[in-house]
């Protein structure tokens, strides 16, 4: 029988796993009856397709479908920055296209209810809708696992950009006295290293140490938030009206003091187009404009949001890091992602107070590390110990380095060998945990905020708006009805469990929709693992109109 | 004179060489479209200043022919644009890692070289005796068995199982072997290196094995020794050398071979080096480090050529000049 | 006795690159034949001789047109047959290639070592088409057997024969559509001196058989002596000398003749001979010496002939040389 | 006038002819038969394969079953891959694939190269000097890079045109280039054999008979210089084949095909887990490669006569 | 230039002086995959001081495997299987690799027949000379130059200062020879070892090298042998003649015995064969040259018998069944042929 659709399957090629679920969520596909085009492409190349912004399918030059990891850019899951139809792009991070107004709904309420108990109920809405829909195809929701130096002490997190990130001023090394080395390996270059233009984790690996944010999470355990630059903050009834207290007496690396200013000037790089921050959107869609914050001391700052928005806290002030007026603000905007502050390779000369020069390697921040620049031999960003940190270290480790590693083998042998300490949640070293022996390497495993998924372009004619589907064609009002049934169908053919159980190496949880699974939002007793079960795929195919 | 001249025409045509494979990559590069669109696409709410102003950085405005001429005009100052990915002057980063791989490429020849001289001497001198079946047999082998596989091979049993070499990277990122920056960077090349030897050195010796039973058949050999020079000055001082002449060629295929491989050498030993950097940039679709790589590839493929050329003049001096 | 082929004023002279940086300029040239002029009639055998270099076999080439001649005409039965072969009449020109056929010196390398020797021996004959294609494998294993090969040898490949024998096929080949004149180019020179025999007497055979005339190139002027009527020199391209063989062998005029004939040795030991031993090298066709070419090398020399390049004198005499001092 | 060495009257068994000749020179050489021996085991194993394979290559009912990358068994007798895949199954029909590239590469650039060799070596001065000068410009590109860099380019291409229709796009793309940059040597040789045929004397011989250009060419130099062709053909392929694993290894090999280098790209990260689903393609290579160089080497010698002796 | 015949003054006459060469019952073998190739099967000469010994046979009757043979540069896979090579009395066969080092190129040199291709073309002249005479003399790089230069003179090489600095590609072929010549006189050696040394040489070119070897050879008063396959060389330049043929020897002689009074007939075939230049063939009709039918046996398999056998127009039954050991049939002259008087062993 001739297929019923083409469907073009974009897999990225950086992850062998997931090139093997992805070939076989292909092969499931075709086993029920869908005409499937798989290709392994780098990032690169699915980001501009996506970003188009017209919607269009693979074949004129859009995308129908890829392979994605993702999470939240705030431990608070915030899916209302991702899947609201407002954000469609090209001026908003919604790509899919998900477009559906009980979703809607549900996502504003998530981000404008200030009550706990009402945006949970939001939450709970916007899972029960997306559970039966299935705007995307959740697979599962790995875990994280990391192989330590079982010597390292005080490695109790996962990264998770750009809040988590490896805190060696908190590792200790045994039996590597006062001033020990330590190294941590990160999969993929960076593509900038100043926080706003962050594109995930292998960018907030390196400037993370380098940098503070307002506020900070206590631990991965508890996810709590703790003052960091912020001493304290008062908000209006209304939620729309913050003031901020700053931690006085807190040094930038170049000897300069960090003020009230500085929290500004980060806002307004972030949120002035000409930097071209990709966070541009999400930050104006919480602030509003330049108008809604003013100095108002040295070490105080106020706020008028337009509306309560609960990324306000989660992301800006609790995920994105100040960065110092001082030193970059001469830097002109078009050349801020070329500039040295940006790549750390080089140096460049950042004038402070009593009219001298401060030179510096890297970044300049306020954080627990020194940026040393790249070593390109070593493909290493070097550190060293902040002294006058405003929060004293509790570890041993004297100079950190990131390295750059690509590949799982390689992270191993490169840990089995003692050249690092530890490494990102990318290398997905589940499937080969068996096989590190306790002698070189300490198996640690966390929660993950992620998920790993197969999502659509919702704007595709047969799984997106479904007029092209033999259901939609015949009776337009429930073309919506029968693109979900294609991806209901979709859905079922994917044998969660194996994939969880055979490639990811058990290291995970069967998905169903872009909540963290351990997240106190996620409930449990409504979403139940969607099961593997071809003979309801075909079914709801024919509930489209498709005929075996 | 002859050899000046000679040699004139031959960096005239390697420079046609490098021209030609210029145009053809830029063509190549181009029919794909326009780069900045790669480069922008991830930037949401880009303004128009900023598109301006990238352009102009990357001298991507113009019709394709200005273009090109821009790419050239600046790759003849050595300015081969910055990489989209990495941020940095290209020509930084490709000096870093074209130092990394000439660092495993070129003892690697060396040293099959000279294993291979050895080798050969011992089997051609014995043609049909067991050494020589066995040389050929090993040879013929290390010829046929992928330089990757044996690669993993290598790892497998020094680095997985025994732990006694590392397999990635060319440097210990901390605690250097002995301390001694020296010490760890060959220690870091051995697996590599011995895997490049091992597979050079296989070809090499099939190649010299063969030229050097063919001049030891030669009347001038039989005349060295009928003159009574001792069995060793004949063979290392009369035929070695002009068994040298036709492998000569081979060595600048070699390297050419080498360069070209890189991607996958490095891949397996995770060495940071020119190849490592291709594969990074064409993944990333880089493009000014993947013309600049290409580039640079290129050009010392060529040079190898020309200096083939022009070690045959050295060591032949039959060679027609001119 | 009518002239077969004559051969009058012919030249080719090849050009000497010099590579420069862009392209390759034209230096000079090698006069490899200098306006050589003889004539063979029916039935009878010129010898060509001289050392190596000196433009046999481009003098026979040219004829055949295996390479095209710079100037000159040759004649065959008084047609000049050059504009033939630089022409696109193809009947006409294998007319010519059907009278005029040539013989190599190198046995091993004259015969496809892939065809089998009928196939090679059938070669001329689906070219030409004298006789329906039936009839081939009857005359391939005439034209065997007339060179003293047997017919079951057609089956065989060149490999699997000596060079005797491989010489005998090549002029069964060039027989094999009846020529008038046959060019050998030293057909004896590579065999061993036990087969020269028998091949000089297979020449002379089919030469009073079928009346034939022979063109002979060679530098072993025994066998030119035994087989030709006539016999020309030649030195650096130019004829030296022509004449009946006797006249040249017992009476040569020109002194290379007499060096050449002298460096010969006679396996007669003890037979003291006036011997002229050349001084020098043969130089070489690029730098050939303004005069008489021969003059460097020659003992009487006279100080004309460092300037004056002598002509072959009397031109209806039989016997003539190019000499300003002739012995 | 006899010949007294032939005189034997009854006509003898026909001799053998000339290929029949290099066949008896072949089979004395061992490394040759060897050769000769793993090619035509490959060859019939990839013939054959759907009729051993005990599965078809694309099953994966081995993840479902929960049993991936697991160890040789009486159900998988080299055990699975990472993918779920029968090791044994992929292994067969990856025989199919390395034969399709080395032999589709080697045609194409046989084409290319003879042309080319053949025409510039016949025609000699200019032409060959510039067409001797074109193969020398594509030796020295890099060209395994160029491969990696065209396969990646060429996917982003295609997208949308007729050519995305075409199956297996990538593995083709990869004949084809390979075949484009492999013809240098052969013309180089096809060039030398052509010259130095053009002036055989058996070819002289030909002209002086009259026979045409053409069957000078065709039934003359051509037949001829196919040994040294055949020779230098037959060590392509494995080149080829060895080119395709490692652009495969890189990942930018064509990820529906049953390839080696595709499980070895996919299950080299699992190398310490499940050596088995590396070292069975992995072993497959090498002998495949072996058996091509071996041939080639058996088919020097034998195509090789010292026919003087 | 004239000269005189290098055989004119043959020390025949006197009752024979002890030879410097002497080869006994030289047998040397290819040990191929089809058999064994008797290239040389019990073959015997002598070279008397100061005389040039000829040694002519066809192509493939073994005259260069016994010459090299002679310096043991057999190459594989032939090996020496018999005999005795008797140098000043003692036997070469039996020396260590190290003394016949020290012997060549000092005691017994080689030139080799073609110039072209004896020597190493990537090395000058001088070097290539000059590295003998170090190595065999300890001379230093002056002295070794200023004695390549003299000899260069010797053999008749002009401005040999120059010569000495060029590679051989830059020299003309008779150059080549005369160097080659030098090469094998460098070290004054007793007996030199010629190899068909103007085959590849153009005729007048081959009658100044062999004026100039005659010449040295008479002066220098050395031995010589000379390989060669064609009877007006050797008739010029050789005092005693051996005839090989199929790897064995037929007859051996002084040069006259040899052209005037041939006793094998092979011999007589060999020089009847050949047409004459010193004689008119026109006038009458030409007779057919007498000629040897036939094909050399193969030396793989050679039939029983006189090796000659199947060609000889004399052979009897005798002839096809015993092999013919070497006879003296006159002082100076022996003959193998059973017609002659041989005696013949089954083999
Ligand atoms: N194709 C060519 N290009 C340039 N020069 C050539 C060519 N063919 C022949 N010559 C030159 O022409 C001259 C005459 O050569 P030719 O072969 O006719 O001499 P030959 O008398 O036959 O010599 P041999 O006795 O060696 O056969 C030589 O100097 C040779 O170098
Ligand atoms: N490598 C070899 N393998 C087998 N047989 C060989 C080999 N070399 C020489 N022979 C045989 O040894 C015999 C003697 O060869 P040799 O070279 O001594 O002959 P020759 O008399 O010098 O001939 P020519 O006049 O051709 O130089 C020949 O019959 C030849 O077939
Ligand atoms: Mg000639
Ligand atoms: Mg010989």
């Amino acid at each position: 029988a001739p297929p019923f659709f083409r469907l073009y399957l974009m897999i990225p090629n950086n992850q062998p796993a997931r090139m093997i679920w992805g070939t076989l969520a292909a092969q499931q596909m075709s086993r029920i009856g869908i005409d499937v085009v798989s290709s392994f492409v780098p990032f690169t190349v699915i980001s501009p397709r996506r970003s188009r912004g017209d919607g269009k399918p693979h074949a004129e030059g859009g995308w129908d479908a890829y392979l994605e990891r993702y999470y939240y850019n705030a431990i608070q899951p915030t899916p209302n920055s991702l899947f609201h139809s407002r954000l469609a792009p090209p001026s908003g991070q919604n790509f899919y296209y998900v477009n559906d107004a009980q979703i809607d709904d549900a996502l504003d309420r998530i981000g404008n209810t200030i009550d706990p108990a009402g945006r949970q109920a939001a939450y709970r809405d916007f899972a029960k809708r997306w559970y039966d829909t299935e705007p995307m195809t959740i697979l599962f929701y790995p875990k994280d696992v990391i192989a330590v130096n079982p010597k390292l002490k005080g490695f109790d997190t996962t990264t998770f950009n750009p809040v988590f990130f490896p805190n060696p001023e908190s590792w200790t090394i045994e039996g590597a006295g006062n001033d020990a080395t330590a190294a941590f390996a990160s999969w993929a270059p960076p593509m900038s290293l100043i926080p706003m233009y962050s594109n995930g984790y292998s960018d907030s690996n390196i400037f993370g140490p380098v940098y503070n944010r307002l506020y900070e999470y206590e631990s991965w355990e508890n996810k709590r938030l703790q003052p960091g630059l912020a001493l304290s903050h008062t908000m209006s009834d209304d939620g729309k009206r913050w003031v901020i207290t700053l931690r006085p007496n807190v040094r930038w690396h170049s000897g300069e003091e960090f003020t009230a200013e500085d929290v500004k000037f980060t806002w307004d790089t972030i949120l002035n187009k000409a930097y071209g921050a990709p966070i541009s959107a999400t930050a104006e869609q919480v602030l509003g404009s330049t108008e809604s914050y003013r100095v108002t001391g040295k070490y105080e700052i106020t706020v008028e949001l337009p509306k309560y928005d609960m990324l306000f806290l989660d992301w800006l002030l609790g995920a994105q890091a100040i960065i110092p007026k001082h030193a970059y603000e001469r830097i002109p905007p078009a050349s801020m992602r070329g500039h040295v502050a940006s790549t750390w390779n080089g140096r460049y000369q950042v004038p402070i107070s009593g009219g001298r020069n401060y030179t510096a390697l890297g970044g300049v921040g306020t954080g627990p590390w020194i940026a040393q620049g790249y070593d390109p031999q070593r493909r290493a960003y070097k550190f060293v110990r902040n002294e006058n940190y405003w929060k004293p270290h509790t570890g041993n480790v004297k100079t950190f380095y990131v390295v750059n590693i690509q590949g799982t083998d390689s992270v191993l042998s490169a840990l089995r060998s003692g050249a690092i300490d530890a490494h990102d949640p990318m290398y997905d070293i589940g499937p080969l945990a068996e096989t590190i022996e306790p002698s070189w390497g300490k198996v640690q495993t966390f929660d993950s905020f992620k998920w790993q998924h197969i999502c659509y372009n919702l704007r595709h004619p047969v799984f997106g708006t479904g007029v092209d589907t033999p259901l939609g064609r015949q009776d337009p009002a429930r073309a919506a009805e029968a693109a979900a049934y294609i991806r209901k169908a979709i859905s079922h053919a994917m044998p969660r469990e194996q994939i969880v159980k055979e490639i990811a190496g058990g290291y995970g949880e069967q998905g169903t929709v872009p909540l963290p699974f351990t997240s106190e939002q996620y409930d449990h007793d409504l979403l139940k693992p969607i099961e593997y079960d071809l003979a309801k795929s075909r079914e709801y195919l024919e509930r489209a109109g498709y005929r075996y | 004179m002859g050899t000046a001249r000679y040699i004139a025409r031959r960096l005239i045509f390697s420079l046609c060489l490098i021209i030609g494979v210029s145009i053809i990559l830029f063509t190549m590069i181009n029919a794909i479209g326009n780069p900045i669109e790669v480069l922008l696409a991830e930037r949401p709410g880009i303004t128009e200043e900023m598109i301006q102003a990238v352009t102009e950085y990357y001298g991507l405005h113009g019709s394709v022919t200005d273009r090109y001429f821009t790419w050239i005009w600046a790759l003849l100052r050595l300015d081969f644009g910055t990489s989209i990915i990495y941020n940095l002057p290209v020509s930084e980063m490709l000096v870093t890692y074209g130092l990394e791989t000439l660092k495993i490429q070129v003892p690697a020849i060396l040293i099959a070289l000279c294993v291979s001289v050895l080798i050969s001497v011992l089997a051609a001198t014995r043609q049909y005796s067991r050494v020589d079946f066995g040389v050929i047999a090993g040879a013929m082998v290390g010829h046929s068995l992928p330089g990757f596989l044996l690669g993993i091979i290598l790892i497998l049993v020094f680095s997985y199982t025994l732990g006694i070499l590392p397999s990635y990277g060319a440097y210990s990122t901390r605690n250097p072997l002995w301390g001694s920056d020296m010490a760890d960077a060959l220690w870091h090349m051995v697996l590599p290196v011995g895997m490049l030897v091992f597979f050079n050195c296989a070809t090499l010796t099939l190649l010299l094995r063969s030229s050097l039973v063919d001049v030891l058949r030669q009347d001038f050999i039989t005349a060295a020794r009928a003159s009574g020079l001792p069995e060793r000055r004949v063979v290392f001082g009369h035929a070695l050398r002009n068994a040298f002449i036709p492998v000569l060629t081979y060595l600048g295929i070699l390297f050419g071979l080498m360069l070209g491989t890189a991607p996958v050498t490095e891949t397996v030993f995770t060495w940071p080096g020119l190849g490592a950097l291709y594969i990074m940039a064409i993944q990333q679709l880089d493009y000014p480090l993947i013309m600049g790589a290409t580039m640079v590839i290129t050009v010392m493929l060529v040079t190898a050529t020309l200096l083939t050329d022009i070690a045959y003049v050295a060591i032949d001096p039959r060679i027609r000049l001119g | 006795m009518s002239a077969l082929l004559e051969v009058d004023g012919l030249s080719k002279h090849y050009p000497v690159f010099e590579r420069r940086l862009f392209r390759a300029a034209k230096q000079s040239e090698i006069r490899a034949v200098d306006g050589v002029s003889f004539t063979v009639n029916e039935g009878e055998t010129l010898g060509l001789v001289g050392e190596s270099g000196c433009g046999k076999t481009t003098t026979a080439r040219s004829i055949l047109n295996l390479v095209t001649p710079s100037d000159g005409a040759v004649r065959f039965r008084g047609e000049d047959i050059v504009p033939v072969f630089k022409g696109s009449d193809r009947a006409r020109m294998l007319e010519i290639r059907r009278s005029l056929q040539y013989v190599f010196q190198d046995p091993w390398l004259s015969l496809n070592p892939r065809w089998t020797i009928g196939e090679t021996l059938k070669e001329p004959l689906r070219v030409h088409r004298p006789e329906a294609p039936e009839s081939w494998d009857a005359r391939v294993a005439e034209l065997l057997q007339m060179v003293g090969l047997e017919p079951h040898h057609a089956w065989r490949y060149p490999h699997e024969f000596s060079g005797g024998q491989r010489q005998r096929v090549g002029i069964a080949r060039a027989l094999a559509i009846e020529p008038k004149l046959l060019i050998l180019d030293e057909p004896v020179s590579s065999l061993d001196v036990s087969v020269r025999a028998q091949i000089l007497n297979l020449l002379v055979e089919l030469q009073d058989r079928l009346g034939l005339a022979y063109l002979y190139i060679s530098h072993d002027l025994s066998s030119v002596r035994y087989i030709s009527t006539h016999v020309a020199v030649m030195y650096l391209g130019k004829l030296v000398e022509i004449g009946p063989v006797d006249d040249i062998f017992t009476r040569p005029r020109h002194h290379y003749t007499r060096a050449l004939l002298s460096a010969i040795p006679v396996p007669s030991p003890g037979e003291a001979q006036d011997r002229v031993v050349l001084k020098g090298e043969v130089p070489s066709a690029m730098r050939r010496p303004a005069g008489c070419p021969f003059h460097p090398r020659c003992a009487a020399a006279l100080p004309v002939c460092a300037t004056d390049e002598p002509m072959l004198m009397q031109p209806s005499a039989p016997h003539r040389a190019a000499c300003h001092n002739p012995a | 006038m006899s010949d007294a060495i032939l005189a034997p009257t009854a006509a003898p068994p026909r001799a053998p002819g000339i290929w029949r000749q290099s066949w008896y020179r072949f089979r004395r050489n061992r490394a040759g038969m060897i050769g000769l021996c793993i090619v035509t085991l490959v060859v019939l194993l990839a013939i054959l394969a759907p009729f051993i394979a005990p599965y078809v290559p694309d099953d994966t009912s081995a993840m479902l079953r929960g049993a991936a990358r697991r160890p040789p068994s009486a159900l998988h007798w080299l055990g699975t891959d990472r993918n779920g895949y029968d090791v044994f199954t992929r292994t067969l029909y990856g025989a199919r694939t390395a034969l399709m590239v080395g032999l589709g590469a080697m045609l194409i650039a046989s084409v290319i190269g003879v042309l080319i060799g053949g025409i510039a070596g016949f025609s000699g001065g200019l032409v060959d000097e510039l067409l001797m000068r074109f193969a020398e410009f594509f030796m020295v590109i890099p060209v395994f890079v160029v491969i990696l860099a065209v396969v990646r380019l060429f996917g982003i291409v295609v997208v949308g045109t007729w050519m995305e229709d075409i199956p297996n796009l990538n593995m083709m793309t990869i004949i084809v280039l390979l075949g484009c940059f492999e013809w240098p040597p052969i013309a180089r040789m096809a060039r030398a054999e052509f010259l130095r045929l053009r002036g055989a004397e058996f070819v002289e011989a030909a002209h002086c008979i009259g026979s045409s250009r053409r069957d000078i060419l065709l039934r003359h130099i051509l037949p001829n210089a196919m040994p040294p062709l055949i020779v230098l053909v037959a060590l392509g392929i494995g080149g080829a084949i060895l080119a395709e694993t490692m652009v495969s290894f890189l990942g930018f090999g064509d990820p529906k095909a049953v390839s080696w280098g595709q499980s070895l790209f996919f299950n080299y990260e699992a190398l310490k887990v499940a050596p088995w689903a590396v070292l069975s393609p992995g072993a497959a290579l090498f002998v495949t490669v072996l058996g091509f160089n071996l041939l080639a080497d058996g088919l020097t010698d034998a195509f090789n006569p010292r026919l003087r002796q | 230039m004239l000269s005189t015949l290098a055989s004119a003054s043959s020390p025949v006459t006197a009752a024979p002086p002890a030879p410097l060469l002497e080869v006994r019952d030289l047998r040397v073998h290819f040990f191929v995959r089809e058999g064994v190739v008797r290239a040389v099967d019990g073959v015997d000469f002598r070279v008397n001081p100061g005389e040039t010994l000829g040694i002519v046979g066809e192509s493939g009757s073994g005259k260069t495997v016994s010459s090299m043979s002679i310096m043991r540069l057999v190459p594989p896979p032939a090996r020496n299987v018999g005999g005795q090579i008797l140098f000043e009395g003692e036997d070469l066969l039996a020396k260590t690799p190290d003394e016949m080092e020290a012997l060549r190129g000092r005691r017994i040199a080689m030139i080799f027949q073609n110039p072209a291709t004896s020597l190493n073309p990537i090395y000058s002249i001088g070097a290539q000379l000059g590295e003998i005479l170090r190595w065999h003399l300890k001379l230093s790089r002056a002295e070794a130059d200023a004695r390549v230069v003299e000899l260069l003179t010797l053999v008749g090489i002009s401005d040999p200062a120059t010569r000495l600095r060029q590679f051989p590609h830059e020299l003309s072929g008779g150059m080549k020879q005369r160097v080659g010549i030098a090469r094998a006189l460098l070290c004054n050696p007793s007996l030199v070892l010629a190899d068909e040394p103007t085959t590849a040489l153009d005729v007048t070119i081959q009658a100044q090298i062999l004026e100039l070897l005659a010449d040295l050879q008479a002066r220098l008063k050395m031995s010589m042998v000379l390989v060669t396959h064609d009877m007006g060389v050797v008739a010029r330049m050789a005092h005693r003649i051996t005839v090989m043929y199929a790897g064995r020897v037929c007859e051996s002689a002084d040069a006259a015995t040899i052209f005037n009074a041939p006793q094998h007939p092979y011999t007589r075939a060999l020089l009847e064969s050949m047409p004459r230049i010193d004689q008119s063939y026109t006038g009458t009709k030409r007779q057919p040259l007498p000629t040897i039918a036939g094909r050399p046996p193969n030396l793989l398999n050679p039939p029983p018998g006189c090796r000659f056998h199947d060609r000889c127009p004399e052979a009897s039954a005798e002839c096809r069944r015993l092999l013919p050991l070497e006879t003296t049939i006159a002082p100076g002259h022996s003959v193998s042929c059973l017609k002659r008087g041989s005696e013949g062993i089954a083999a």
